[in-house]
C-alpha cells in the first residue's frame, strides 16, 4: 500500500492517545513513514478525542480528508466524522453503545465478560484493527507486549478476542526500510536540546509544552538533566537566567500565557546578555483562548516582545526531525552569541507525533563558546568587533563576573553615561549581525515541491508537510523558512528566485508571516488563513492553493 | 572589595551605608574563615537596596525588581558550591516578589536573603510598601494607606524558612553576626533588615528607643519564635526585637540538585531513540 | 524677547524640579509658551540633575543647543555643560562651591547666615534669576508667594538677598497672552482621563509613570477617584479589568517592566472584550536600562504584545496638550470598542512640562456606548455587524453577564467549537475595522512645517517639537502620526502626498515608526535615530536633517 | 441556574460534582434570604475548578491562571455592592498566583475565596502543586518532590485574613454552611476545599478516615485557630480538621472606598488648571 489512515476516537479517557501510538509502532514494523495527529478537548474524562494515524513512503506530517479506517469507541466517531469516510472505509465499532454499518464487536462486553477495566476495550480495537489490516497475529502480540507493560496478559487475551471477532480488509506489506523511532515534536526537540548539551530544563505546565516537562523529568535521571517545576513562569525564566549566569545551560518551555510573563525576564536576558531558550507552544488566543488545539499566532510577539531593542533567535520547527534539530542549533547559537532564543512550535508540531531517522539528522554547528582567556581583569561585557564578550562564569578565582539588568559599563556595574549608553546598545545589536552571518550559513530555508515554479508557497512549522503535500499536483514550491529572527534574507530570496507568485499560507488570521516579509522587502501577492484551532486537510489546502495560484 | 571608581549613591545618613560597610567586613571574615570570595554570588533586586552590588568587587547578579530570589534559586541550583547572597527591598521582595521568597522558603533551598526593609519604595520615591504602618502618607497614598503590614517573618516561618532574624542598621555588631550566621546556615535564611531610608521614612528615633537585643531566646522552637515574631507587628508601638528568631535544619532543596551533568549524551540518547522504535 | 532659555543645575536633592517649575511659572506669567526639561539619575540625592526651562512666544517641547542664563548649584553646572553656553550667557552661581566666571553668589553663606537649610540655596537663586530678567521684585515675590508655601516668609527674605545680590542682564516684556496652566505630559494625560469619565486609577510606581500615580492619588478625592496601588503590576491590570467588568472606566500606568508583566492580562482584555487603557512609559532598556531617561523603542511591543490576534488602540501624545486631548479619546473609544487602548508615551512627554490653552482643546468624541437594551437574554459577546456587542455589567436584575478568557459562545460561556472559533475571531477583529474608520474621522495625523515641501520628516510622541523646531528653516513638512494602531493609513497618504523624500526621526535604534510605515506600504527614504536617552538639541537635529533632505 | 445545554466535564466520580450543587443550594438559599442574585458575581481561574462558573447561570468573570483573586478584588472595588466568590484551584491560587491571596488577605477586602484543593494539577494532568504531598510522583516530579506542602490556612492567618475553615467535598452538610458563613463574612473569607480529584489524585479513603469536624473551637482566637491549623500540615498522616477556623472583624479594604464618583469633572478640572498658572 502507498498509504494508510486509521481513525480511532473516543471520550478523553478512553485511551485514545496509547492506543494511536501502538497503532502507529505497528504500522511503523512495516518501514512506513508515520504521522499522527491527536484531537483532545481540554478536559480528563468525556467529551470527544480522536487521533488520525497515517503511514506512507513519504514523509508526512498531514492529514487527508478520508481515512481507510475507522475505528470507533463512541457514536460521536461516526457522527461527528461523516467527511472523513470514502467508499472503502471500514468502520470497526463497539456494537455494544455505537450503531454503524461495518464490522460491529461488542467490546464493551467482551472486556466486562474478561473482567478488564473499560479503558482495554482499545486492546480489544487493537486487536481488530490488526486482523483488518491483515496482520499475522503473532507479529502483532509482539509489538503489543512490547508496549503493553501493565496488565499485559490481560490486554493480550482482549486483542486476541478483537483479533478473532474481526476479518481481513486490507494487507499491509513490508517495506524496505527498517522500523524508526516514533516520537512526539516536543520529545524530539527535549532529546535536540539534550544533545547539544543542556543542563536544565525549568518548566511550568502549559499545553502545548507541558509534554517537554513531563518527558525531560522522566529521562532526569538517565540524562543526568536537572529538571525544575517552579511556582510560575516568572520563576521559571528567572531560575533559568540564574542557571546561564553560572554557565549551565537551560532552557524553560510554555504557552502564550505564560511565556507573557517570561518577557520582562526575555529583555533582562537581552540586557544581561544571558543565554536561554525559551520553546512557546503556540495554541489559539487571545488568553486562555482553546488551550489543546494549534496555531500559528505568536510570530511577531515573539519578535518584539520585551522591553528595549535586542537581538534574539527565532527557529519554528515543522516537524519532529526539524525540532531535534533547530532546538540543539538553537541551543548552541543563544549561548555563542549570549542572546535568548526562541523556539516557537505550534500544537501540531509539538504534539503531533513522527518517526524520523536519527541517522539523518544533520551535524549541529560546532560547540564554540568565546571563553574568556583568565588574563587580566575580567570585563563580563567587554566591547568587541562582533559584539560577542568572552565568557567566563562564577566561582573560580581571579575574576569578578557581574552582570546588570541596567545599562552598564564593560566590568557590568551601572552606568547613566550617555555615549556609553549609546556604545553598549550597539555592542548588543551588533550581535544580531553576527547572528545573520551564522544563520545564512545553516540551512535555514528550505524549497519543496517543484524548484523552477513560478509561485511560491511560503509557509512555516507545522504548515510545511500541509503545503508540501498539498502542492504535490500542483506547479509549485513550497519555501519555508526554519529562522524567523534574524530572517535569512539571503537564503530567502534565492529560494523565491524566478517567483511571479507569492502565496503565504499559516494558521492565523493577520498573516503575520506575511508581514515579516513585507517588512523584508518581499512582495505577498496572496495569503490563506486559517484560524480555528484545526489544521486543514491536505485536499482543502489543495483547493484553496488550486484557486490561488495564477 | 570596594570598586573604588563607583561613586556611591546613596543621600547621606543613609541606613545602606552601614549594611555596605558590615557587608565588607563580613565578606573578609568569611574569606579569612575559609570561604572563596570567588564562590560568593550577591544577587540583587531593584531598589536603592540594590545599589549595593555595584559597589562591593564581587561576582553579582542585579536582576529585576522583585526577581532576585528566583534567579538566585537558579544560581544555586545550578552549581550548589556558589555561596549566594541576595540583598532585597522590603517593596522588592515583600511585595512584587513575593510569591518566590515564600516559595524559596518552602523549598528551604541554601540561600541567604537580606531584605532592606525601609519600609518605603525609596527609588521611586517614598511611596508605601506591604511593611509601612496603617496610615502611612507616602505619593500613592497621600491620605493615609488603608491596609494593615505584614508581618514577613510571620509569614516565611509559616513558609517554612529555616533561619529567621532581624537586624538594624545602626547594630552593626550584631548585623555582622546575623549576616554571618544567615549565610552560613544551611538552608534558607532571611534577615528582615531594619534599614531607615532618612529622605522618606526615618526611623531611627523610633528603632532606637524600641528595639532591644533578643537574648535567652530558644531559636529551636517553633512557637517561641512565632511568639517573639509576633511581639511587634509593624504597626503598633510595641518593642522590637532584634536578633535571630528561629533557626532549625531541615534538607535543603539544593541538596537534591548536587553533582553537574557529566554523562556522554550521545549513547543515552541512542539507546532512548531504540526504545521508541 | 523672541524667546528665552534658563539652565538650572545641582545635586539630586537640591530642589532643582521645583525651582524649575517656580522659573517656568514665573516665564509663564508673561505670555509665553513654557516648556521644561528634566535631566535627572536614578537616585535621591546626589549625582548631577538640572532642567531648561525654556520660554518662547511659538508653542515648544524641544531645548536648542545654548542656554541664555546658566544658574549653577554645583561645579558640574560649568565642567559639564560647557557647550550649553554662547557668548552672551550669563552664569549665576553659588560662589561658596563653584568656581565661574559670571555672577558668582555667595548662596551657600546667605542660607547657612538666615539659618534657613541647604536646599533654599535655590530660592536665592531665583530671587538672582528674577533681577537678571529684569523683573520687578513685587512681580517676583508675589508669584513666589504664591507658590512657596512651607517657610515662606524665610524663602522670601533669601530670594530678595538674591536679588539684592544680582544685576539685570535682561529685559522680559509682557507678550499679549494671559498665563497659562503650566503641567507635565503625565498631568495633562490624567486630567484628560478624568475629563473623559474615569473612574478609577490603579497602579505601581514605574518611571516616568509614576507621577500619574501620584497626581491622581492627590486629587483622588476631588476628582471622585479610586486610586489604588497594589502589589504589583499583574494585579494592576487585573483589577483594572475587574473594573471594566463591573462598568467601572479604570486606566493604569507603567513603563516597560511592569507592562511585560501586564501582557497576560492585556491578552485577556483582547478575549474578554473588557476596556482598559494602559500609560506605557518609554525609558530606555533592554531591562532596567535607565530608568529616568527617554526612548521610543515600545512601539512595536505595544503592537503585538499578548498572545492570540486582537485589535487595539496605541495612541502617542507629542505634549501635554495633546496628552491631555488623545487620553481621553484613548478612553472614550477603548469602551466604544471594549478593546484595550495604549496611550504611548515617552519620558520627555511624561515628565517634560508645557502650558497650554485648556480653551483651545478640541472636542472629545462623544460618548457613544453601545448599551444592552434589556430585552430578551443577555448575550455579552452578541454577533453584530460592526463585532460590538451591546454592553451591559453584573448588579442588574434580568440580565447574567458572563465574561470568559477561553473561547465562547454568545453568551460568554466556554466552547471548543470549530466554526464558532472562527467566528468569534472574527467579530473580534471586526472591532478593528470599525475603528479604523472611527480613527480616519479624527484628526490623528498632524502637519507641521511648510506642508507643501517635497520632503517629509515623520516623527512621534516627544520628537513632534523637536522636529517642527529643526526644520524651521528647511524646506521639509513635518507629518506627525497620533495614532499608531490602527495606522490611519488614508490621513497618513494625504499627509505625505506630493513628497519625493520620507525621512523617519525617532529615538530608538531599530526604526521602529519605520517598520510600521513600511507594513503600511509607505518607502521611508532615510532614518535618523538617537538612542542614548537623552533629547537632541534642535540644532543637532537640524543639521542632521539639513544633510538628509535631497 | 444551571446553564443546561453545557455539558459538565469534569470525570464521574469528581469532587467537583458536589461543590457544584452544593453551591447552586447555596445560592438559592442566600436569594431566599435577601441576597439578590444578580448581585453575585463568580471568578474563577484556570483548571478544572473553575469550570464550575460555565455550569451555574450566574454573573461571572472567568479569568486567567492565578489572577481570578486580583480581578474579583477590581469588581468589588468598583462596586462594593456585589458579592464576589472566587473559585480557584490550589496550582492556580496557591502557586502561579498565592501573592495576590496574600494581599487580598492582608487588605482584608470583602471577597470569598473558594480553593478546590485537589492537590494536583488536574487540567494539565496531574503535576504536583503546592500543596501536594513530600515525595508526591507527578508527571514533572516521577521520582518524587522533594519540597514540603506549604499549609495554605497558616501562611492565610499571618497574611490577615478574618475567615478561615477548611471544608470537604463529601461533607456537603458542612460546606453548604462554610460557604454561606464565607460568603456572608464581611471581610476576606478563604476555605480551602479538599475537593477530591478521583483521577490524579484519590485521597477520598485518607480524608473519609482522618477528617473530623471541628467542634467545641474559639474561631475569635489567634493561637487556638492557629494551633488546630497547624494540626495537620498537609504531609503528615495526622487528624485533619473540618470547619471553621478563624472568624473576626476588621474593617474591609472596600469599605473604604464605598460611594460611586458622582460629580462633575468640568468645574474641577477647571479649578485644578487654575491653580496650575
Ligand atoms: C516590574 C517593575 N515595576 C516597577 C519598577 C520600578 N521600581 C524600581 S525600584 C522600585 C521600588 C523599590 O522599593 P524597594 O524594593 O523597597 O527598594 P528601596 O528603594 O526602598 O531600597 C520600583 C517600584 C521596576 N523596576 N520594575
Ligand atoms: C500562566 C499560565 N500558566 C499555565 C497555564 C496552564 N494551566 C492551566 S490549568 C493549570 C493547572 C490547574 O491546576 P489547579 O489550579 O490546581 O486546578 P485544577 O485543575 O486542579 O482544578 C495550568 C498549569 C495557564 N493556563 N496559564
Ligand atoms: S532615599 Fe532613602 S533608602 Fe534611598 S538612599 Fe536615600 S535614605 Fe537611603
Ligand atoms: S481530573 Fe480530577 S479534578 Fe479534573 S475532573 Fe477529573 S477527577 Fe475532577
Ligand atoms: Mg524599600
Ligand atoms: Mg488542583
Amino acid at each position: 500500500m502507498e498509504s494508510l489512515s486509521v481513525f480511532i476516537g473516543g471520550r478523553a479517557g478512553d485511551g485514545i492517545d496509547q492506543a494511536s501510538l501502538l497503532i502507529g509502532k505497528l504500522l511503523n514494523q512495516f518501514g512506513y513513514y508515520i504521522y499522527i495527529y491527536r484531537d483532545y478537548p481540554s478536559l480528563i474524562r468525556g467529551g470527544h478525542t480522536f487521533s488520525i494515524v497515517r503511514a506512507a513512503q513519504a514523509r508526512i506530517g498531514a492529514h487527508r480528508q478520508t481515512v481507510d479506517v475507522l475505528l470507533a469507541l463512541n457514536q460521536d466517531c461516526l457522527d461527528k466524522h461523516k467527511d472523513k469516510r470514502h467508499s472503502r472505509t471500514i468502520v470497526v465499532y463497539d456494537s455494544d453503545v455505537v450503531k454503524s454499518d461495518g464490522l460491529g464487536i461488542p467490546l464493551t462486553s467482551m472486556v466486562k465478560e474478561a473482567g478488564g477495566p473499560e479503558i482495554m476495550r482499545n486492546t480489544a480495537m487493537l486487536g481488530a484493527l490488526a486482523k483488518v489490516l491483515g496482520l499475522p497475529w503473532e507479529k502483532f502480540e509482539a509489538i503489543a507486549r512490547a508496549n503493553l507493560k501493565k496488565e499485559t496478559e490481560l490486554n493480550i487475551a482482549l486483542a486476541r478476542k478483537g483479533y478473532s471477532a474481526a476479518d481481513i480488509f486490507y494487507k499491509i506489506e513490508a517495506q524496505n526500510k527498517p522500523p524508526l523511532p516514533i516520537l512526539t515534536g516536543n520529545e524530539a526537540l527535549a532529546l535536540g536540546l539534550s544533545a547539544a548539551g543542556l543542563d536544565a530544563y525549568v518548566a511550568y505546565p502549559m499545553t502545548p509544552s507541558s509534554t517537554i516537562l513531563h518527558f525531560l523529568a522522566e529521562h532526569a535521571d538517565e540524562l543526568k538533566l536537572k529538571v525544575i517545576h517552579p511556582e510560575s513562569e516568572i520563576a521559571v525564566i528567572m531560575m533559568a537566567l540564574g542557571f546561564a549566569y553560572a554557565g549551565r545551560r537551560a532552557a524553560v518551555g510554555t504557552s502564550g500565557g505564560g511565556f507573557c510573563l517570561m518577557t520582562e525576564g526575555l529583555s533582562f536576558a537581552g540586557m544581561a546578555e544571558l543565554p536561554v531558550v525559551i520553546v512557546l507552544g503556540q495554541r489559539p488566543g487571545p488568553s486562555t483562548g482553546l488551550p489543546t488545539y494549534s496555531s500559528q499566532t505568536e510570530l511577531l510577539f515573539a519578535l518584539w516582545s520585551g522591553q528595549g531593542e535586542f537581538s534574539r533567535l527565532i527557529v519554528a520547527p515543522g516537524d519532529a526531525e526539524e525540532a531535534y534539530y533547530w532546538s540543539g542549533v538553537a541551543l548552541r547559537l543563544a549561548w555563542k552569541y549570549q542572546l535568548p532564543a526562541i523556539i516557537l512550535t505550534d500544537k501540531n508540531v509539538a504534539e503531533g507525533t513522527y518517526n524520523f531517522d536519527p541517522k539523518e539528522i544533520k551535524q549541529l554547528p560546532e560547540e564554540s563558546l568565546d571563553l574568556w582567556s583568565g588574563s587580566g581583569e575580567y570585563l563580563r561585557y567587554q566591547e568587541t568587533a562582533s559584539g560577542v564578550s568572552p565568557l567566563a562564569f562564577p566561582g573560580e578565582p581571579g575574576r569578578v563576573v557581574k552582570i546588570n539588568s541596567y545599562e552598564h559599563e564593560e566590568n557590568g556595574t551601572t552606568t547613566e553615561d550617555r555615549p556609553l549608553t549609546k556604545k553598549m546598545q550597539e555592542k548588543r545589536l551588533r550581535k544580531g549581525i553576527a547572528l545573520i552571518k551564522e544563520i545564512e550559513g545553516l540551512e535555514a530555508v528550505k524549497v519543496y515541491g517543484r524548484k523552477e515554479a513560478k509561485t511560491a508557497v511560503v509557509c512555516w512549522g507545522s504548515g510545511k508537510h500541509l503545503c508540501v503535500e498539498a502542492t504535490e499536483k500542483l506547479d509549485v514550491r513550497v519555501v519555508m523558512p526554519l529562522v524567523l529572527s534574524p530572517l535569512p534574507l539571503v537564503q530567502l530570496r534565492r529560494a523565491l528566485e524566478g517567483t511571479h507568485q507569492i502565496i503565504i499560507v499559516e494558521d492565523n488570521a493577520t498573516a503575520q508571516l506575511a508581514q515579516l516579509l513585507k517588512l523584508g522587502g518581499i512582495k505577498v501577492d496572496a495569503v490563506i488563513l486559517t484560524y480555528d484551532g484545526r489544521p486543514e486537510t491536505v485536499e482543502q489546502l489543495e483547493e484553496k492553493i488550486a484557486r490561488g495560484v495564477r | 572589595m570596594n570598586e573604588g571608581q563607583t561613586p556611591i549613591l546613596w543621600c547621606p545618613g543613609c541606613g545602606n551605608f552601614a549594611v555596605l560597610n558590615v557587608m565588607r567586613e563580613v565578606l573578609t571574615e568569611l574569606q579569612a574563615e575559609g570561604v572563596p570570595l570567588e564562590q560568593v554570588v550577591l544577587a540583587a533586586g531593584i531598589g536603592q537596596h540594590a545599589k549595593i552590588v555595584d559597589y562591593l568587587k564581587v561576582n553579582s547578579f542585579y536582576a529585576l525588581h522583585g526577581r532576585a530570589v528566583a534567579a538566585a534559586e537558579g544560581i544555586k541550583l545550578a552549581n550548589p558550591r556558589l555561596k549566594v547572597i541576595v540583598f532585597v527591598g522590603d517593596g522588592d521582595s515583600y511585595g512584587e516578589g513575593l510569591e518566590h521568597l515564600i516559595f524559596a522558603a518552602k523549598r528551604n533551598i541554601d540561600l541567604t536573603v537580606v531584605v532592606h526593609n525601609n519600609r518605603v519604595y525609596a527609588l521611586t520615591t517614598g511611596q508605601y510598601t506591604p511593611t509601612s504602618p496603617l496610615g502611612y502618607k507616602g505619593r500613592s497614598t497621600p491620605e493615609g494607606t488603608h491596609e494593615h503590614p505584614l508581618n514577613p517573618l510571620e509569614l516565611l516561618l509559616a513558609a517554612g524558612a529555616t533561619y529567621l532574624a532581624r537586624g538594624y542598621n545602626a547594630k552593626t555588631e550584631q548585623l555582622k553576626l546575623l549576616l554571618k550566621e544567615a549565610i552560613l546556615h544551611p538552608g534558607f535564611a532571611l534577615i528582615d533588615l531594619l534599614q531607615v531610608c532618612v529622605t522618606f521614612y526615618n526611623q531611627y528615633d523610633h528603632y532606637n528607643q524600641r528595639g532591644y537585643e533578643l537574648t535567652g531566646h530558644n531559636h529551636a522552637d517553633y512557637n517561641e519564635a512565632l511568639s517573639k515574631i509576633k511581639e511587634w507587628d509593624y504597626n503598633s508601638d510595641a518593642r522590637i526585637a532584634l536578633g535571630k528568631f528561629y533557626q532549625v535544619e531541615r534538607p535543603t532543596f539544593d541538596s537534591f540538585f548536587r553533582g553537574d551533568n557529566k554523562v556522554d549524551r550521545e549513547p543515552v540518547i541512542k539507546k532512548l531513540f531504540e526504545r521508541m522504535v
